[in-house]
């Protein structure tokens, strides 16, 4: 992938950006006023007016709009109503959070996905393949945050091996990656174990196999890394959605992650959060996506011709 | 009569644009006459079904024209392409592909008439239809079946069965053949040749069996890399062919004859074909070609009359 | 190249053999067995309750938060009672008609909306197609939470707005899923041929195209149905879908989280059932594209090792 | 024992500005740990008693003097004295900042303070103010080294506490302030935490997590270590009294009749809450004991919208109960069930749960014109005790949330404002009498307890400002 | 005793339209030094054969239901997994169709070659790389270095379709087994291929399977041809004698329907209808249905496979006699 691929990608990333931020902008004001939130109901009149003043409320949309497009050029996402702090800020603490819950999350999945997707595209048909077959299906359609209320009840509430929710040292990720794991895990089995019997019945691979390779070296060296592709393909989907954060299983589990916040940021009309993690997400997902590429390069020599 | 029924005027037809085009089809010009049966031979790439598409109308030329019974093929659109379509018509090389597999027989067969209200009232479209799939060699009944349920043979029938449904004067076939097993293939080709002669059709019979070709043609087309390097009566090609190219083609079918087995003198061709879109200057065949000089690299060589064999153009420098 | 079915049926017993083929299909596979089993019985719950045959489902204080597998009372407390005092059991069912009404209907517009812009994305390509794809991308950018979330504060949690947000969300998949598959099909040989019989291109939509790309959609949205489902819920449960006074499964999770230590049985029903729901379409998703797929045929039909 | 001690409350606090105070959430952390007022308000009577002012006395009917206790320091070294203060209500008071508690408890009065010496210092008024001290309690003093153009997440008071970090999502901890003026406490370190959910902040006081936590959920508020106490809100459904056929009083009063209290108290909501027949508790002065308590009485309603249908009064008009998610627990359930027991008595009442951003838009004016009848979910608090703060806005024609407009009214609520003593007392109670049972524009629904769950090990009780405070100073291990 | 002897193989599938039996009873042996080739339809089981001999036949949904084939004096069908592998590639090679798809996509050429090696333990004179080079240079590879690092897309056909070549005769095998491997190729490259061959054939000792339906590739390489029909060996003879006196109807209306490039003829003489069904064959002889000579004994008994003259057999009731 040479550096001129990767500014033409950039290019064409910062105008999508460009464009999501704009419709963000709209989006988000067309939600409602936050004066109402954030002074108490006692508060006069002129007071809200004030606010509207202060915050710039009160002129027209494409001029706030313009003030708006040149603070963010210059990288400026204004103040956190809520927080009280420069928006950035605020997403910047939660975004490592949120990424790094995600990868956990993620790179187990694809692990042990790459694993029971193995075993059952080589038993295909047989039982082992069917136990994994409903196991899968099974991660793939639980409601996360059913998971989580139910882990919190079972794990925290009755046997009281872990905590409830919170933030801290390893045991309080156990529960938040095992919920954001379950439903990656369930999806990426299923397309590990389809590519993978595809992979299995290719011609290459019985050309492997005239070769005499043990199954082994066929399942692992010559299927398997054919077999990757679509499973590193939905990775890098899984894992741009995971960039928004961990949404439902964040709340659930009051994880101080960029899907919270976002949430929060939506419920309390605090529009310089949302559009700072918008823009934060959005890089994220960005290089994401370049890295499944440069993967998918590594992976899969006929991609590099592009 | 003398009007050639297709008339093609060094037509191209480039993919892509920009500094490197795919030169598919480079500058070709021929004629078909009415009820002539033309063979197109070449190499898998040369850009054969580049040349069917284009005269078909399915993609656009890039220079040239195209003149089918006095209508300009490249330039017809709206009304004047519909009754174009009607005059023109085409089998396919996979059966396969060519046939929807959601679509039964009958459908297929009168969806042509469907396209072009008044060639066949609705009425008559079953009658017509059993007729057609008789003149194929199938039977009434086969019309209410799927393509699925037909084997390659019989599919391709039904391809040819629908080509006719408009009564075309000019059939063109892309390599209806090459997907067909030999015991197969030859009932087929059976069948073309039985109905050229009977409704007098004129047909582009696109192939790289040579022996096909030779066998249903009238005259024949050499193509290498998007130019027809070869063209003439089957008899002038096939016994004295001038190009080089030409030669080793035919050499290089093997003959079902074990006797013959290490007594030919066979020319094996070394290297592949270039790639079109940056063939080599001059002569496009110089770089496998055993007779090449320095001019093939400098010229072009042009398609004209070179040996004495009647009819027989050739595009080489070298023809001895 | 083999020719399988040389010889030929007449109409009627060809489709007597299908479904035949189907219930032994359906036989080889009892994962899907199963699944069939449990919608055919969430179906006819949800019958059962719209032809108001469930009987007594009024709030009841002083049944508030009533122990499941009590069953010695009538048969729709066996799953207990919620706050309010109603039939647990009722009022999943009812929930299971919100529930499964949703992702039928956001399934059905984002099928045929997708399909249709997808498909004229896919064959006229240029400027219409591109403006469609770009505008996937940016639903795409957005978190998927984020364009609900929009969507439910610009028009106000409302089930028709639910659906609304739901479908234009997933939209974007089935339109790349049907360009994709238009792409493709476009240039097979017989909408060539088509073409060469003068066929126009809302002819060859219509006949050709649309008729090839339906199976590979309609798969896909048995798994959607799956995937709006488990979104639903989630919307729900943050409080952004479906509001009380009527329910949902994700609504019930929701509101049975306040209850979690003191009544677990309200958020483990409806979480149970959005679990084995999703799962029964996802599995019979999978039969389907088996069934479809000849090249897969032998795991439904063959055990022998 | 242990010297730490976790409390979980239910949100992360907006800011921690001492100007804030006046959200419960800034000020459980705030108040009386980190920062204090001059005065506080005894949990037992409302009585003013002294904090950081020693004493005060009114010089006249628009001065105040306030003696300010001497030897105080905060927790950045500053001294505390006269300059403190005055900074104080300056920053409270200037608009730019937007400050809480000069937008809600000062609201629209004029304060001047002036310094006579470090120790002393007078407050005027620009109108008559009888509870000028009672005010002041709501008046948290930070250290004047506070910034005076932006809200500070760093503050600096006087209190037993103070600040050692704030991890944004996560927690406040607080450490014991070696410079107290005061008693030490008991616990050297205190940490805040936030959950959403009460079944969790129930659960952590179970594992150990947590040893304070506030806002249970009546379900999950059995166990001994559950305290209920009265929280000084009030719920109540407001009724839009401008619309057809809400403004019809037969029909607000057949709504009154319709809901049964009885039977939602102790499912619902908790045992201990009191059915409500006015807007404020009865700790509160000018509460009215003499107003009746509705009875349940579905077969009445049933009549009285009867008749108000035979004069042409709409009743079949759907009228929508507007909720607000999450205002207090079980306030969904709490809807459903009322909403039942409406269209019991023949009502057509749709319910539509709100989040708070568009729950704020119902309550507060403008309204639409031609809207549609509704009832509205809210709760009243008056922790500080006086009726002050609960009448002038809600009930008042001026007022931006008030659905009655009386000329009567508004005079019997300004002059009570006005007035002192006896007096004052009996405007209020008849202000009180004329909203519950002439105007009947609310159907008062509970007095409402918070209940905490403390750990066994725990030495604290919470009192009636358990909502705004939390006491730590006097929280020990037993 | 033959290198290669396979007698009596049935293998079938099991499919969704009933049971395909792809080989039905299939006999033949294979010589050192000797070019068998298999020569029939699309479907008549060529590739199930070849499959049956390396251990491929996907299972489920298919199965070696009867038979033995015999390697060196070895049951294969006896051997355990890991026994059979070991022979696969070092002894047994396997030249697929489309060399495309049978090279593995993800890795340079180089390395899937040089594999073979690696698979057996072998350590080729000179190091792996060069064992590599030589045998890309043998097979007429310009610039080997370079195009060893190469991946297979980046090959034209010709060229891909020889590297499957010296792949499989890399740790020169005693029998080559090749799946058509010119019928996806142009005839000048074909011709490349053919020639190729001819000259590994002559380089070693080995026997080979040559798999095709090109009457002229058969004539070009073959000693020995083995027709199938319908997953039978319907006719055995050298190569001389099929093509000048062809004993079954099938061999003879093959030979007749395939039109010549050096000859004019008038009209083709095909074989009438198409092939059988596979999970409905016709009773009796499965060729009866389109056989001109059919009676009605062909429809009762299966004709055995019986020598028709010296070293050649043939399965029919009513042979045609060399006249
Ligand atoms: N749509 C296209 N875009 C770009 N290049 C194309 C396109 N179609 C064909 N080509 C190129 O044009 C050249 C001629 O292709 P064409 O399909 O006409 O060859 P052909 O002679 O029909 O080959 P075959 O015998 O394999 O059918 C090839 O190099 C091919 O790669
Ligand atoms: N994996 C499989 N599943 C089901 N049937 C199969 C499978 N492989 C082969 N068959 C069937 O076995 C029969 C023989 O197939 P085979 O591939 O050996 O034919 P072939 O002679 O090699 O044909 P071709 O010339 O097309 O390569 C066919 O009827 C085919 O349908
Ligand atoms: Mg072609
Ligand atoms: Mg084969
Ligand atoms: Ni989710």
């Amino acid at each position: 992938m040479s550096f001129t691929y990767f500014l033409k990608r950039a290019a064409f990333a910062a105008l999508a950006l460009a464009a999501l931020m704009t419709s963000a902008f709209f989006l988000v004001r067309l939600t409602g006023d936050p004066v109402n939130l954030y002074l108490p109901v006692d508060a006069s009149d002129a007071a809200r007016e004030a606010m509207r003043v202060r915050l710039g409320l009160d002129r027209s949309l494409p001029a706030q709009f313009f003030d708006w497009a040149w603070d963010i050029l210059r990288l400026d996402f204004g103040m956190s109503l809520w927080h009280n702090r420069p928006a950035m800020d605020v997403v910047l603490e939660a975004l490592p959070n949120t990424l790094a819950l995600g990868a956990i999350a993620l790179a187990l999945a694809f692990t042990a996905a790459i694993v029971m997707g193995s075993i059952a595209a080589v038993n295909a048909g047989g039982w082992i393949d069917r136990g994994v077959n409903v196991l899968s299906q099974a991660a793939a359609s639980v409601p996360d945050f059913w998971l989580g209320l139910m882990g919190v009840l079972l794990f925290a509430v009755t046997f009281r091996i872990l905590p409830t929710s919170g933030f801290g040292g390893p045991v309080y990720w156990v529960l938040p990656v095992a919920c954001l794991f379950a439903r990656p895990f369930g999806t990426l089995v299923q397309i590990v174990r389809g590519s993978m019997i595809e992979a299995l019945n290719a011609t290459f691979v019985r050309t492997a196999r005239a070769k005499g390779a043990h199954d082994g070296r066929v399942t692992f060296v010559h299927a398997l890394r054919n077999a990757l592709l679509p499973a590193v393909t939905v990775t890098g989907d899984l894992a741009a959605q995971f960039a928004g954060g961990g949404g439902v299983v964040e709340v659930v589990f009051g994880f101080p992650g960029i899907g919270k916040l976002l949430i929060d940021g939506i419920l309390k009309r605090d529009f310089a959060i949302v559009q700072a993690s918008i823009f934060a997400v959005a890089v994220v997902i960005f290089f994401i996506n370049v890295l499944v590429d440069m993967l998918y390069a590594s992976i899969d020599p006929r991609v590099r011709v592009e | 009569m003398n009007q050639p029924l297709l008339k093609v005027e060094n037509l191209s037809r480039h993919y892509g644009s920009g500094a490197t085009p795919v030169r598919a089809v480079d500058d070709v010009s021929f004629e078909i006459a009415r009820g002539e049966t033309l063979g197109l031979v070449g190499e898998s790439g040369c850009g054969k079904t580049s040349l069917v598409r284009t005269l078909l109308k399915l993609g656009p030329a890039t220079s040239g024209s195209a003149v089918l019974d006095g209508v300009e093929i490249t330039k017809a659109t709206g009304s004047e392409l519909h009754e174009l379509r009607r005059k023109m018509q085409v089998v396919f090389q996979d059966p396969y592909q060519s046939l929807n597999p959601r679509m039964r027989v009958d459908r297929l067969i009168s969806e042509p008439w469907a396209l072009h209200p008044g060639a066949v009232p609705r009425a008559r479209w079953r009658e017509e239809t059993v007729k057609l799939l008789e003149s194929v060699g199938l039977r009434a009944e086969h019309a209410d079946r799927y393509p699925s349920e037909f084997s390659g043979g019989q599919r391709q029938r039904l391809g040819i069965a629908r080509a006719l449904a408009l009564t075309p004067t000019l059939l063109v076939c892309d390599e209806p053949v090459s997907a067909l097993d030999v015991s197969v293939q030859a009932q087929v080709v059976n069948l073309l040749f039985k109905l050229r002669r009977e409704r007098n059709l004129a047909m582009l019979f696109v192939a790289h069996d040579l022996a096909v070709v030779r066998h249903i043609s009238d005259r024949v087309m050499v193509m290498y890399l998007g130019k027809i390097i070869e063209t003439g009566p089957k008899h002038s090609i096939f016994s004295a062919p001038a190009h080089p190219y030409t030669q080793a083609l035919l050499s290089a079918v093997p003959t079902p004859d074990p006797r013959l087995r290490g007594k030919r003198n066979r020319i094996v061709l070394q290297g592949d074909l270039p790639s079109p879109v940056n063939p080599p200057s001059g002569c496009r065949f110089r770089t496998r070609c055993w007779k090449a000089t320095s001019i093939c690299a400098e010229q072009e060589p042009t398609l004209i009359k070179r040996t004495p064999a009647p009819g027989l153009l050739t595009a080489c420098h070298h023809v001895d | 190249m083999t020719d399988t079915s040389a010889e030929f049926l007449p109409t009627r017993k060809r489709r007597s053999r299908r479904i035949l083929w189907l219930l032994r299909a359906l036989a080889g596979d009892p994962m899907a067995v199963a699944a069939a089993i449990w919608l055919l019985i969430v179906v006819l719950a949800i019958l059962t309750d719209s032809l108001s045959l469930l009987g007594d489902n009024r709030i009841s204080l002083k049944a508030r938060n009533l122990q499941p597998f009590d069953f010695g009372q009538s048969w729709t407390l066996w799953l207990g009672a919620d706050a309010l005092g109603r039939p647990l059991l009722v009022r999943l069912i009812q929930a299971a008609s919100t529930t499964l009404g949703i992702a039928m209907v956001t399934v059905l517009t984002s099928l045929i909306g997708g399909t249709l812009l997808g498909v004229i994305a896919g064959y006229f390509g240029g400027i219409v197609g591109n403006v469609i794809m770009r505008i996937c991308d940016i639903i795409l950018g957005f978190p998927t939470l984020l364009v609900a979330l929009f969507g439910l504060y610009l028009f106000g949690p409302s089930v028709s707005n639910l659906v609304i947000v739901l479908a234009v969300t997933r939209m974007p998949a089935y339109i790349r899923v049907a360009r994709a598959e238009t792409l493709e099909v476009r240039e097979r040989l017989f909408v060539d041929a088509a073409r060469v019989f003068g066929g126009g291109p809302a002819w060859i939509l219509r006949t050709h195209i649309l008729p090839s790309v339906a199976p590979t959609m309609l798969t896909l949205a048995s798994v959607n149905l799956a995937m709006v489902m488990l979104f639903e819920s989630g919307l729900s449960y943050l409080g952004l879908g479906i509001q009380p006074p009527s329910v949902s499964w994700g609504l019930m999770v929701a509101q049975g989280q306040g209850y979690l230590s003191s009544a677990w049985w309200l958020g483990f029903f409806p979480g149970l059932a959005v679990m084995l729901t999703t799962m029964s379409f996802n599995l019979l998703a999978n039969w389907f594209r088996i069934v479809n797929d000849p090249s897969q045929h032998w795991r439904l039909v063959s055990r022998r090792r | 024992a242990p010297d730490k001690l976790t409390v979980v409350v239910t949100d992360e606090p907006k800011s921690l500005d001492p100007c804030d105070t006046d959200l419960s959430g800034n000020s459980r952390i705030l108040h009386n740990n980190i920062t204090e007022a001059l005065v506080n308000l005894s949990p037992k009577d409302g009585s003013v008693v002294p904090s950081l002012a020693t004493s005060w006395r009114q010089l006249d009917s628009l001065t105040w003097e306030f003696k300010l206790r001497e030897g105080v320091t905060f927790h950045d070294g500053k001294a505390f004295d006269t300059h403190a203060v005055i900074a104080a209500l300056k920053r409270a008071q200037d608009p730019a900042l937007a400050c809480e508690v000069g937008l809600a408890t000062l609201k629209g009065l004029k304060l001047n303070a002036e310094a006579v010496n470090p120790t002393t210092l007078l407050i005027r008024t620009d109108v008559v103010e009888p509870i000028l001290p009672n005010k002041m309690s709501a008046l948290d003093i930070g250290s004047p080294a506070t910034p005076g153009d932006a809200k500070t997440r760093t503050p600096a008071g006087t209190g037993p506490y103070k600040l050692e970090a704030w991890t944004p999502g996560q927690s406040v901890g607080l450490v014991a302030y070696d410079g107290y003026w005061g008693n030490k406490p008991a616990i050297p370190n205190a940490t805040i935490i936030w959950r959403a959910e009460s079944a969790v902040r129930a659960a952590m006081v179970d594992t150990g997590e947590a040893q304070i936590a506030y806002e249970i959920a009546p379900q999950d508020g059995t166990t001994e270590e559950d305290h209920a106490f009265p929280n000084a809100e009030t719920s109540l459904l407001r009724i839009d009294a401008q619309i057809a056929p809400l403004n019809d009083r037969r029909v607000r009063e057949a709504l009154n009749l319709a809901i049964d209290r009885d039977g939602l108290v102790g499912t619902i909501f908790h045992k201990d809450a009191q059915k409500a027949m006015q807007v404020v508790p009865p700790s509160v002065f000018g509460f009215n004991p003499d107003i009746p308590v509705w009875n349940y009485d579905p077969e009445k309603a049933k009549s009285l919208v009867a008749a108000a249908k035979a004069d042409g009064v709409p009743v079949d008009k759907e009228i929508v109960i507007y909720g607000r998610i999450g205002i207090y627990p079980n306030s969904s359930e709490s809807l459903e069930a009322i909403q039942a027991m409406l269209a019991d008595a023949g009502f057509n009442a749709r319910l539509e749960m709100l989040e708070t951003s568009p729950w704020l838009k119902r309550l507060l004016k403008p309204w639409n014109k031609d809207r549609q009848p509704s009832i509205l979910q809210t709760q009243i608090d008056n922790a500080e005790g006086d009726a002050v703060f609960t009448l002038p806005n809600r009930f008042t024609a001026d007022g931006n949330q008030s659905t009655i407009i009386d000329a009567g009214l508004d005079k019997l609520i300004a002059d009570g404002s006005k007035a002192t003593g006896d007096e004052r007392k009996r405007l209020f109670q008849q202000a009180f009498k004329y909203i519950a049972v002439d105007a009947v524009n609310i159907a008062p629904l509970f007095h409402m307890v918070t209940i905490a769950r403390v750990a066994k090990n725990v030495n604290y009780t919470p009192d009636v400002q358990a909502g705004n405070e939390i006491k730590l100073k006097s929280i020990s291990y037993r | 005793m033959a290198l290669l002897e396979v007698e009596d193989l049935q293998v079938s599938f099991d499919t969704a339209s009933g049971r395909i039996l792809a080989l039905n009873g299939v006999s033949f042996s294979l010589e050192r030094g000797e070019v068998l080739a298999l020569l029939g339809e699309s479907g008549s089981g060529k590739s199930v054969t070849a499959s049956a001999i390396m251990d491929l036949v996907p299972n489920p949904p298919g199965a070696i239901d009867r038979g033995s084939i015999r390697f060196d004096g070895a049951e294969l069908l006896q051997l355990s997994r890991n026994e059979r592998r070991d022979l696969c590639g070092n002894r047994i090679a396997l030249i697929f169709q489309d060399a495309l798809a049978a090279l593995n996509p993800v890795y340079p050429v180089g390395w899937q070659i040089a594999e073979m090696y690696r698979i057996h333990g072998r350590n080729p004179e000179g190091g792996l790389e060069k064992a590599v080079i030589d045998l890309l240079t043998a097979i007429g590879i310009p610039d080997p270095e370079r195009r060893a690092r190469q991946y297979p897309h980046e090959f034209s056909g010709g060229m891909r379709q020889r590297i499957m070549i010296a792949m499989a005769v890399a740790l020169e095998p005693d029998v080559i087994i090749a799946d058509e491997p010119t019928t996806a190729l142009d005839v000048t490259i074909q011709a490349q291929v053919v020639d190729l061959l001819a000259t590994i054939r002559k380089r070693s000792d080995a026997g080979m399977i040559f798999i095709t339906h090109d009457l002229g590739v058969v004539a070009e390489l073959a000693d020995r041809v083995a027709v199938m029909y319908a997953g039978r060996i319907v006719e055995t003879a050298n190569v001389f004698e099929l093509f000048e006196d062809a004993r079954h109807p099938y061999s003879v209306g093959l030979l007749a329907s395939q039109p010549r490039v050096d000859t004019d003829e008038e009209e083709l003489a095909p074989i009438p209808g198409s092939a059988p069904n596979p999970v409905a064959l016709p009773s009796g002889c499965a060729f009866r249905t389109r056989c001109p000579r059919a009676a009605g004994l062909c429809a009762e008994v299966v004709p055995p496979l019986e020598t028709v003259g010296p070293g050649r057999q043939a399965a029919c009731h009513f042979p045609v006699s060399s006249a």
